[in-house]
């Protein structure tokens, strides 16, 4: 006879749309829980809001057009879209771009990991509570965007690699500023970790939360910063080196016990990492003066040899790779975009979510970073 | 009894509140708009979590026609004076995505827009622009989208039924208790 | 009206018998709803002459004699040990709320029924259980006590035994805690004959004049025969440690004979507990106890102190448990033992105070009669709001085709507003929300607390009612509001209840808020002239007045101008309609139309959210349920497996071996009488 | 007591104008109290901006936004108990203002007739009437804001209960009037706050005072990113106007509450100055303070601002 | 583990020839001729498993490739080690007319999403994956998978004008037609083309 005393389980679970309207959701997307009062007992992702068929529109455009038309597939970074794509048309080509392109695109994928980055501090600011950090993160994110504006002429899709270099050189002064902005960033940094490190509220909703070993991680296909929280240095940019990330040298930062505190450790750290890599960059530049482009081609329209070539590169997400299929003609025979989402939210957001509060929820999925257009593409 | 006061056009004008529910890319210069930086704030716009409490929602670029049925269920869910606002060249006629099977080239065939914001995807600047033009609109009343909606149902839900192929009606009469 | 001058104490049961006898007699007819209507009007009718005749004594109303000249009714076993039984104040006070239960119990009971249901055994039994309970009230001696009590345990375990809703063993648990508290009773008295050597007679008011006398004498077996004489009495009022059986009685009947058994049952318990708390009182504060459980801790015997402390951390853990239940028929049960508990605490506090300062003897201790009268208030708060709540549940019941479980109720008040409305105001009642009945009678019990400087206690008592807060909003969102569990299709043949059932539920409604609204009056009009017998009796005891009802009507409400609060509160309510007329205009949207974060709604999904919400907060306070007494029991009950097995073969569930064990008793007790 | 001053043995006619005469004063103090709440939010917003690096709406954008609330045109309701429960969440709050020592402020003495138990049970009217419209509402995000705000209740309780009852046990009145009276209106000495037992009852009760707002860390019943704001889920234009107001007449309430029991508010003007350096006190914590999970900040309120107000409590009496 | 011991090892094992195009980068093919459908996809399940043995710890993706003029299915399995490092794609052919084909998900976890993706925008079949047959991305879609060469999405547009803007889309420019008279890069020699 169970004696009814505090009933903790109510076995009668009520259908919770976490839908694509709700504020603790990054971006359009959408789960659907199935909740007992506040503990999640099964999760189930509903993709799909953002798909526009990338894949099918790029096959009917040329290589050049394709480059208008990929920074759109994933919005808080697109710059790594841009490389890759390039970048495996280059290897099918056998081109070879000039050091200096090679430097100046560095330049740009790790801006665009530091804003990436600020974003995500915003985000996870937002879901604990504490808004003064994401107020501060997108402010200061600005500066950053202000400074691609500079460079590519745009704030958000800067459109600015093709293949075989960059569209135009360095202008005149910029990397001063940029020197510059990065000594700001690292002043308002410290003020960021007063605001989280030590505030016992961040500590106890953090620590310990949907902490993840390597062996699970990996068997979940969680990479990128997620991965390097577990333990184990894992980054292609050591491991499989693209643009000039074999010339310069930095440590890959690791983390111990793989819980969303680690999660947070691990990028903010890698701000700093970021911000060391792109002083480099600044004297490698600054010495460094061959041409920015190498472009085998005339007018907008070229062939790219039958072939094909798989790149992926360390974006903040996780690995984020193109497979570019050529057939010899004007258009991309078909383009496969292996954003890192897929894994994260499809495989394992709806294993390590069971169980959780619905009151982290919201934080778990911002502390993996999932942004759900390179799910849909 | 309150309706006729001006005053009320000039509040309604002076507190915007925006539906929190980003539907496509623009939505990545909105938190600019709201953080320190531009701090739309300060003209009294609030993002909020429900379609209840919300006047405007902005159809942040491009439209899949999954995202275009949530859309319109939460714009029929706001009170009344409501407005939309799109955002970049993709609701008005497909923009880059103009060949895609999966995205609405139009949205004005199925929701009144009140306002259109070039760019594609458009600058912070372009969104603070759009609410002080919103804003003007609405004080001097002229923000009247929402009556549009109310007058020509039948053609906004003729054009959805349409799209979708079936009614898009949310609730049927079983749960009028 | 000649047939009125020979009133005896015996008037009010025998027209209760015959409603039942007419009852029995209307369910031979064949037409079922015929046959129901006859059986209510039939026990409606006697119970409204019962509680017309009880006013009448208390109030003084011409067409009833005095009180006192009642003629008694007495049996004469032999010339020492005669059975006798009286009416007088206290019984008039509770009677009135028993048989007043009873009427609106009854008169409701064909909402609750299921259309399969059998209700005879309902219209039967219950006016049998009210007679009982009258004669218990009214017994003067405690073998007249014993005697009702037994008859009332026998009829209210007949009537579980029917109705059986769930088969989870509740009677037999209520049956097994009878039998312990029969045999305890009968000690009880056995020794009181050895220490009295069978001079004195056994009335409760006598007693309350002996038992200091007894204690100087044979200290050890009076403090025996007063404690085993509290066992029954603090079983049948589930104080702790003797609640367990509480929760599964009550939740496992069905609602209407919870509503009578949790609004009118139980008050025997306090009326019991009101009676030893003064035989207590006789033995902790003379003869060689008052050193020890007399010592005045704080102007209060310590052993009362310590009795308030337990009672106080009872009802903060039974409210923290009323919350957490998936059904809604253990929620209001241990709703009610909160509540309970929060009476006995009161009466202690009361009574407590009142000894404290009589050793002082400088204050006329008038002034903390607070508790006492908070007590016998707030018994009759809980009567009213406890039988609208469950027979709000008994209406849901009904129409949900016999669900109790928050699981399958659901958004039943789009369709019955009215019944809606009563277990609304029954649960600001349970809160004790300013203007209802259960703000009144707990304004008083804080007060008494507070101005005893009880202040951890009256924290414990805050931290209560907070926590019934949580438990009230469960059963409103679980019942009535939220999504329908069952789905809409079902919702549209769900109907209000009849005409007649709204007139019950207006005047229940009227009820809780009358008490609330003019508390001052009503205390009076209910316990009109206690206070010329309480002084009588303890005149001639010498004492000083033991309680002056003037007091309590200065000090209990008077701080608190109640008119004042009844304007105040509705100036602001106007305000805010003034607020919501002058606005905007609204509109009125299906219940598929909600915020579900834009996803239109498919009736396939499961939207209603009445899981464990409180879930958080149930799981930080888990680890401190791990000791509980009912695991005690039952680890005693596993120890004694022979006997619990041999008892369980011994209870063949026929109702003949129970009127054997009975008959055995009474041979005991003769025998006894010889020797 | 003096019940009988106002409906005094003139004749009719003035007894009626004496009526009409109160029910004005008690309007102009309603409004009054509601308008400095809304300041008080205003001053929130203003202040959290100014710590968040930027501008922040200006100090009346409150006003501006209840106006624009209440001028909605069709906010949805499911039932009229819906409407019910709005008005009487609005009801409570207002009820509760006039047992305040603020209303001297328009003359009114109805708060001497205040006392402690009547002031924490119908500070319970408010919310119980915006859980009912909540319920009501019918959508599973309300019913789990209200859960949160009811368990959120049962935690800050406990506290504050034993900070207010320290109080009571060393002035020995539950009278808002008598308390207010034991202590001076602007000496600090003379206030609860300081003296040595109750300090310790002062700070249980004032991080309780905390929640009691429902301000940062403990305001997990509107916490937007877990539960899309909770209760107000279901509230549209003039139901969430009319949950505005009653947010800020019970800031005015609760805090004035605080400043009678521990800060020595005698008369409406010193209290409101008490109530403006309360909230600048609370607002500051809430700006940089991250949210605790409901369970977490349960087990927190019962732990430590619990343990310190029960020491105050049992130094009172005792010592 | 070093790349030649894995070339060697699988060419041992399966006795199929791993060909390494770029650095960092190995490719090898499920033979089409001579075996069953069984026999390759056992070999195919096999070679995933023994990868997972050797040192290949992530699934980076499962993608297809409509091969339509010689009427196939290129299903391609991409598999990376941290510790080599380097990235294996397994190659297997499908028929293009019934692309039936056996899971992986029980070896791999990351494969549920990707075979959820190529079921819902080729039409593979992967049986033993329950959830691959959910609708993955697109919603009410009522054409032949959407990724096929011979679906055209502007054709989709016509049928659908509500979709399409409610008026004719801009005329449907063959882009692969009209390039025919373009000068080829040969002929214009390299740079002067690149600011014209």
């Amino acid at each position: 006879m169970p004696i009814r005393e505090l009933v903790v389980t109510y076995d009668f679970p009520t259908d919770l749309h976490l839908g694509p309207q709700h504020p603790g959701i990054h971006g359009n997307f959408a789960y659907i829980l199935k909740v007992d009062g506040e503990k999640i007992i099964e999760a189930k992702i509903v993709p799909g809001y953002l798909h526009r068929a990338f894949e099918k529109l790029m096959e009917r455009r040329t290589w050049i057009n394709n480059i208008a038309l990929i920074p759109r597939v994933c919005v808080p970074e697109p710059d790594v879209n841009e490389y890759a794509f390039n970048a495996a048309i280059e290897r099918i080509a056998g081109w070879e771009i000039p050091p200096r392109a090679k430097y100046i695109r560095t330049v740009v994928l790790e801006m665009a990991r530091i804003s990436a980055y600020l974003m995500y501090l915003a985000s996870m600011g937002g879901g604990v509570g504490v808004y003064p950090l994401t107020q501060w993160a997108f402010g200061d994110r600005d500066y950053i965007l202000d400074l691609f504006e500079a460079l590519t002429g745009a704030r958000v899709y800067h459109i600015y690699m093709i293949a075989g270099g960059v569209r135009r050189d360095i202008p005149e002064g910029w990397l001063d500023k940029l020197e510059e902005t990065l000594k700001y960033l690292e002043g308002r940094l410290k003020e960021y970790d007063k605001l989280v490190m030590n505030s016992a509220v961040v500590q106890r909703r953090l620590v310990g939360l949907a902490p993840i070993t390597p062996e699970y991680a990996m068997e979940h296909g969680v990479t990128g910063p997620n991965l390097r929280a577990t333990g184990v240095p894992y980054d292609l940019r050591k491991l499989d080196p693209y643009a000039a990330y074999d010339e310069l040298d930095f440590e890959v930062v690791t983390e111990k016990d793989g819980d969303a505190w680690a999660r947070f450790m691990v990028r903010r750290r890698e701000i700093d990492q970021s911000i060391d890599l792109l002083r480099q960059l600044i004297d490698k530049l600054r010495k460094d003066d061959t041409p920015h482009i190498h472009q085998p081609y005339s007018g907008l329209a070229f062939k790219v040899p039958q072939g094909e070539a798989y790149v992926h590169i360390e974006s903040t997400k996780g690995e984020f790779g193109y497979y570019v299929w050529s057939d010899g003609g004007f258009n991309p025979y078909r383009v496969f975009v292996r954003g890192p989402t897929t894994s994260h939210a499809g495989v394992l957001m709806e294993d390590i979510v069971v169980g959780q509060e619905l009151a982290d929820f919201s934080l778990i999925d911002g502390s993996f970073d999932i942004c759900p257009p390179d799910l849909d593409k | 009894m309150v309706e006729w006061l001006k005053l009320v056009d000039k509040a309604r004008s002076r507190s915007i509140w925006m539906l929190m529910y980003c539907t496509g890319c623009g939505a990545m210069e909105l938190p600019p708009a709201m953080t320190s930086r531009f701090d739309m704030e300060r003209f009294g716009i609030m993002p909020m979590a429900t379609p209840r409490q919300a006047d405007v929602i902005l159809v942040t670029g491009y439209v899949t026609k999954k995202t275009l049925k949530r859309i319109i269920y939460a714009y029929e869910q706001m009170p009344a004076p409501k407005w939309v606002v799109s955002h970049g060249s993709c609701p008005i006629n497909g923009g880059v995505y103009w060949d895609s099977h999966a995205t609405v080239n139009r949205l004005d065939l199925f929701l009144p827009v009140d306002l259109y914001v070039a760019g594609c995807m458009p600058r912070a600047e372009a969104n603070m622009k759009m609410f002080t033009e919103l804003m003007d609109m609405i004080a001097k009343g002229e923000a009247r989208g929402w009556e549009e909606y109310v007058k020509n149902r039948d053609y906004y839900k003729e054009n959805q039924r349409k799209l979708f192929g079936y009614d898009l009606v949310f609730t049927d009469g079983r749960s009028a208790l | 009206m000649g047939m009125l001058t020979h009133w005896s104490v015996l008037t009010v049961p025998m027209v209760l018998v015959l409603g039942s006898i007419l009852a029995a007699l209307f369910g031979l007819i064949k037409n079922e709803k015929a046959k129901r209507v006859l059986q209510m009007i039939s026990t409606t009718a006697a119970a409204a002459f019962a509680l017309y005749v009880n006013i009448a004594l208390v109030a003084g109303w011409k067409g009833v004699p005095k009180m006192a000249d009642l003629k008694p009714f007495t049996v004469k076993l032999t010339e020492t040990l005669t059975l006798s039984w009286q009416y007088y104040w206290i019984t008039g006070t509770f009677a009135i709320l028993v048989m007043g239960v009873l009427m609106f119990v009854l008169a409701y009971a064909l909402e609750t029924f299921k259309d399969d249901e059998n209700t005879t055994p309902f219209y039967v039994l219950t006016p049998l259980l009210a007679a009982a309970i009258y004669m218990t009230l009214a017994s003067v001696n405690l073998i007249a006590l014993f005697f009702s009590w037994e008859l009332m345990s026998f009829v209210a375990f007949l009537m579980l035994l029917y109705y059986d809703r769930t088969k989870e063993g509740g009677p037999w648990l209520y049956a097994f805690w009878s039998g312990v508290g029969a045999m305890s009773m009968i000690a009880g008295i056995f020794l009181f004959y050895l220490a009295s050597d069978g001079k004195t007679g056994f009335g409760l008011f006598e007693l309350m004049q002996t038992v200091p006398v007894l204690t100087i004498k044979h200290p050890y077996m009076t403090l025996a025969a007063v404690l085993l004489l509290g066992v029954p009495f603090m079983i049948k009022a589930s104080i702790p440690p003797f609640h367990t059986w509480a929760p599964r009685t009550y939740g496992s009947t069905h609602p209407s004979v919870a509503a009578f058994f949790s609004a009118a049952y139980s008050k025997v318990g306090i009326f019991a507990m009101l009676m030893w708390v003064y035989m207590f009182v006789g033995t902790v504060m003379s003869g060689k106890w008052v050193t020890t459980l007399g010592a005045n801790f704080r102007n209060m015997p310590t052993a009362f102190f310590i009795l308030a402390i337990l009672l106080a951390f009872g009802a903060v853990f039974t409210s923290l448990l009323a919350f957490a239940q998936k059904d809604a028929m253990y929620l209001l049960a241990y709703s009610s033992m909160g509540q309970l508990m929060y009476m006995v605490m009161a009466l202690v506090l009361g009574i407590g105070i009142t000894v404290g300062y009589q050793k002082d003897m400088n204050v006329t201790m008038t002034v903390y009669t607070l508790g006492f009268f908070g007590a016998i208030y707030h018994a009759y708060a809980h009567g009213v709001f406890e039988m609208a709540a469950y027979m709000a549940l008994g209406a849901a019941y009904k129409r949900s085709g016999g669900e109790t479980e928050f699981n399958k109720l659901g958004a039943y008040a789009h369709r019955m507003p009215v019944t809606f409305f009563m277990g609304f105001l029954a649960m600001l009642s349970t809160v004790s929300i300013p203007l209802m009945w259960g703000f009144a009678s707990k304004y008083l019990i804080y007060q008494a607390a507070l101005y005893g400087r009880f202040f951890v206690l009256s924290a414990m008592a805050l931290i209560a009612g907070t926590a019934s807060f949580l438990y009230a909003f469960r059963y409103i969102h679980g019942i009535w509001w939220g999504q329908p569990t069952k789905g809409y299709d079902f919702m549209h043949s769900v109907k209000e209840v009849s005409a007649w059932g709204i007139i019950i539920a207006l005047v229940v409604m009227g009820l809780t808020v009358l008490g609330g609204a003019i508390p001052g009056q009503v205390l009076n009009f209910i316990t009109g002239n206690a206070v010329n017998q309480m002084v009588m009796q303890s005149a001639m005891a010498g004492g000083p007045l033991l309680i002056d009802k003037a007091v309590y009507m200065v000090n209990g409400f008077s701080i608190l101008h109640f008119g004042y609060l009844a304007i105040l509160f509705t100036v602001g309510i106007l305000v805010a309609l003034l607020v919501y007329t002058t606005s905007g205009g609204s509109r009125k949207v299906n219940l598929d139309d909600f915020y579900n974060s834009a996803e239109p709604y498919r009736p396939e999904w499961q939207v209603q959210l009445i899981g464990a919400f409180y879930g958080p907060i149930e799981r930080v306070i888990e680890p401190y349920f791990k000791v509980s007494i009912e695991r005690v029991y039952n680890w005693l009950g596993g120890i004694f497996g022979w006997f619990a097995s041999y008892i369980e073969s011994w209870n063949t569930g026929d109702t003949r071996d129970y009127t054997w064990a009975l008959a055995g008793l009474i041979v005991l007790l003769m025998v006894l009488w010889v020797f | 007591m003096n019940t009988a001053t106002v409906v005094g043995t003139a004749s009719m006619g003035a007894k009626f104008l004496g009526a009409l005469v109160l029910t004005l004063k008690v309007l102009i103090y309603l409004f009054l109290m509601v308008m400095i709440g809304l300041f008080l939010m205003g001053i929130y917003r203003k202040f959290t901006a100014r710590v968040q690096y930027r501008v922040g709406p200006p100090i009346w954008q409150p006003y501006i936004d209840v106006i624009k609330l209440l001028s909605k045109k069709d906010a949805a309701t499911k039932n009229w108990v819906f409407d019910l429960g709005v008005i009487m969440g609005l009801g409570g709050p207002l009820a509760l203002l006039l047992f305040l020592p603020l209303d001297t402020i328009v003359g009114l003495n109805f708060h001497t007739k205040g006392d402690l138990i009547l002031i924490l049970y119908l500070a319970v009217v408010g919310p119980l009437g915006f859980a009912l419209a909540a319920s009501v509402g019918a959508s599973p995000w309300g019913a789990i804001g209200v859960g949160r705000a009811l368990s959120m209740m049962l935690g800050y309780e406990l506290p504050f209960i034993l900070g207010l009852l320290a109080v009571v046990a060393k002035d020995g009145t539950l009278l808002l009037q008598k308390v207010s009276a034991a202590q001076s209106m602007w000496n600090p000495a003379g206030w609860h706050y300081f003296q040595w037992p109750l300090i310790l009852a002062a700070i249980g009760a004032h991080i309780a005072l905390q929640g009691v707002m429902s301000e940062k860390p403990f305001d997990q019943a509107i916490a937007p990113h877990e539960i899309a704001s909770g209760i107000m889920v279901e509230f549209g234009g003039k139901y969430l106007g009319m949950m505005l107001l009653m947010k800020a007449a019970s800031l005015m309430a609760e805090l004035g509450l605080f400043a009678v029991f521990f800060l020595g508010g005698t008369t409406a003007w010193d209290t409101i100055v008490k109530i403006f350096a309360l909230f600048i006190i609370a607002i500051s914590f809430d700006a940089v303070l991250g949210r605790f999970r409901p369970d977490q900040a349960f087990t927190v309120l019962w732990k430590w601002p619990t343990i310190i107000a029960l020491l105050g409590l049992l130094l009172t009496v005792f010592a | 583990m070093r790349v030649e011991e894995v070339i060697k090892a699988i060419q041992d094992k399966f006795g199929l020839e791993v060909e390494s195009p770029y650095p960092r980068r190995l490719r090898v093919r499920i033979p089409a001729e001579g075996k069953s459908e069984e026999e390759r996809r056992q070999m195919l399940r096999d070679l995933l498993q023994y990868a997972k043995e050797i040192g290949f710890q992530h699934m980076s993706f499962i993608t297809c490739v409509d091969f339509i003029k010689d009427g196939r299915f290129e299903l391609n399995y991409g598999l990376w080690s941290y510790t080599i490092p380097t990235m294996l794609v397994v190659k297997y052919d499908l028929d293009r007319e019934n692309p039936k084909h056996i899971t992986v998900v029980d070896i791999w976890k990351p494969a549920k999403t990707w075979e959820q993706e190529v079921h819902e925008m080729f039409g593979v079949e992967f049986d033993g994956n329950p959830r691959s047959f959910e609708p993955y991305v697109l919603e009410d879609w009522d054409s032949i998978p959407p990724l096929r060469k011979d679906f055209d999405p502007v054709q989709y547009l016509k049928e659908h004008p509500m979709q399409g803007a409610g008026y004719d889309p801009l005329p449907y420019v063959n882009l692969v037609e009209k390039n025919l008279e373009q000068p080829t890069v040969e002929e214009t020699g390299g740079d002067e083309g690149a600011d014209s």
